[in-house]
């Protein structure tokens, strides 16, 4: 398959983060690792009320998909799925979802993990925390 | 030449625009149009400087050369995740 | 809460799965890992039918009470969730599920592979392959 | 003193029972155990060999003295996962 890569609009919910496991699960594949990033209610000490995520689209999912494409060379899997949501966001929900499926367990969790890690570094997405005291774009 | 700029998160909050053409001299840089925006848009001073550049949608260096019809956008810390 | 412990003889399906990572993820929470265990179609160079898992459930609970307990030292959450099924189950179907939930992901990604690695060595659970020219129980 | 021992995986089918109680001598060990069923079940003979051995629920050493009343079973290699 090809990687599913995505910047959307729409909720990350139980059926939207099961439709990518089933996506990017195939028969050959014994290991599925699947992160999620989601809304706490509190960051850098203040109450978190919401987030609100911006992304540059175009280029977020090239990058994304630069990232798949690594991922498909360095651990011999294209079975990933990379989709980050923007909008406003309530705590509890989903920000971002990163699959990885694999033969064996190790790969899956190294991929998923290099993964999410280059994309928190590389793809342009941006997060404003609006706390009970004030709003603020913020890194990381 | 003209490029085209996009503003995205704290930078379109502080301008209050999507984007915008820009007529730029030939040879100007991603470092130009910095200064050039910060005098337009003085909120963007403090904004500017700790962003990336993009230009065509790849990260590039502050000081490459642009193109006429290039598409720039800075891109301020990221938070994705 | 308490970590989420059971051998069962249920399928872990979308609905199962979902409802680990919720139980797992709280409002502190800010990345959750999960490990999904698939039955492959091939193992050992033959063509697998199915696999039929074994356990000794008691000691196995115990074990994996064991594994939840020293995550919860070493990475400081208790929002663990490990879940193993036993009997037949068939290709694409999951074996085990380990969810974490953790304020960073950095915890989440380490405690889940140590649960499912340790779950591995430890955890008094067989697998039988019935594969097409034959049947065999299996280590690893 | 009398034992309780369980079979599970490949011990179950190699003896056809899930279990039996088992009469031993005062300090028995698990080793002295498995030569016993290994001669009551043959099939057994080659399986119990690599396998660990759990005491009510706890590993434990092969040559461990056994107790009336424990429950002890052979863990064949493991496949969980």
């Amino acid at each position: 398959m090809a990687a599913v890569i995505k910047i959307t609009r729409d909720p990350l919910d139980d059926a939207a983060v099961r439709a990518l496991v089933r996506e990017a699960t195939h028969a050959s594949d014994g290991g599925v690792v699947t992160f999620e990033g989601v809304v706490r209610d509190h960051a850098r000490g203040k109450r978190i009320r919401y987030l609100e995520y911006d992304a540059y689209p175009e280029m977020a999912e090239e990058r994304m998909a630069a990232i798949a494409a690594e991922v498909e060379q360095r651990w011999q899997t294209d079975h990933v799925a990379i989709v980050h949501r923007i909008g406003r966001l309530e705590i509890g929900e989903c920000s971002v979802v990163v699959v990885v499926a694999c033969p064996h367990r190790a790969e899956a969790f190294e991929a998923c993990r290099y993964a999410i890690d280059t994309l928190k570094t590389t793809v342009p997405i941006w997060k404003k925390e609006v706390a009970e005291d004030g709003e603020e774009w913020v890194e990381g | 030449m003209q490029v085209r700029i996009r503003y995205f998160a704290g930078l379109r909050e502080a301008t209050g625009i999507e984007g915008e053409p820009l007529d730029v001299p030939e040879g100007a840089t991603a470092a130009d149009v910095r200064t050039l925006l910060s005098e337009r848009y003085p909120a963007l001073a403090r904004l500017l400087p700790p962003c990336a550049v993009a230009v065509n949608r790849s990260y590039v260096a502050t000081d490459a050369p642009l193109h006429d019809g290039d598409e720039l956008v800075f891109i301020p810390p990221l938070g994705g995740g």
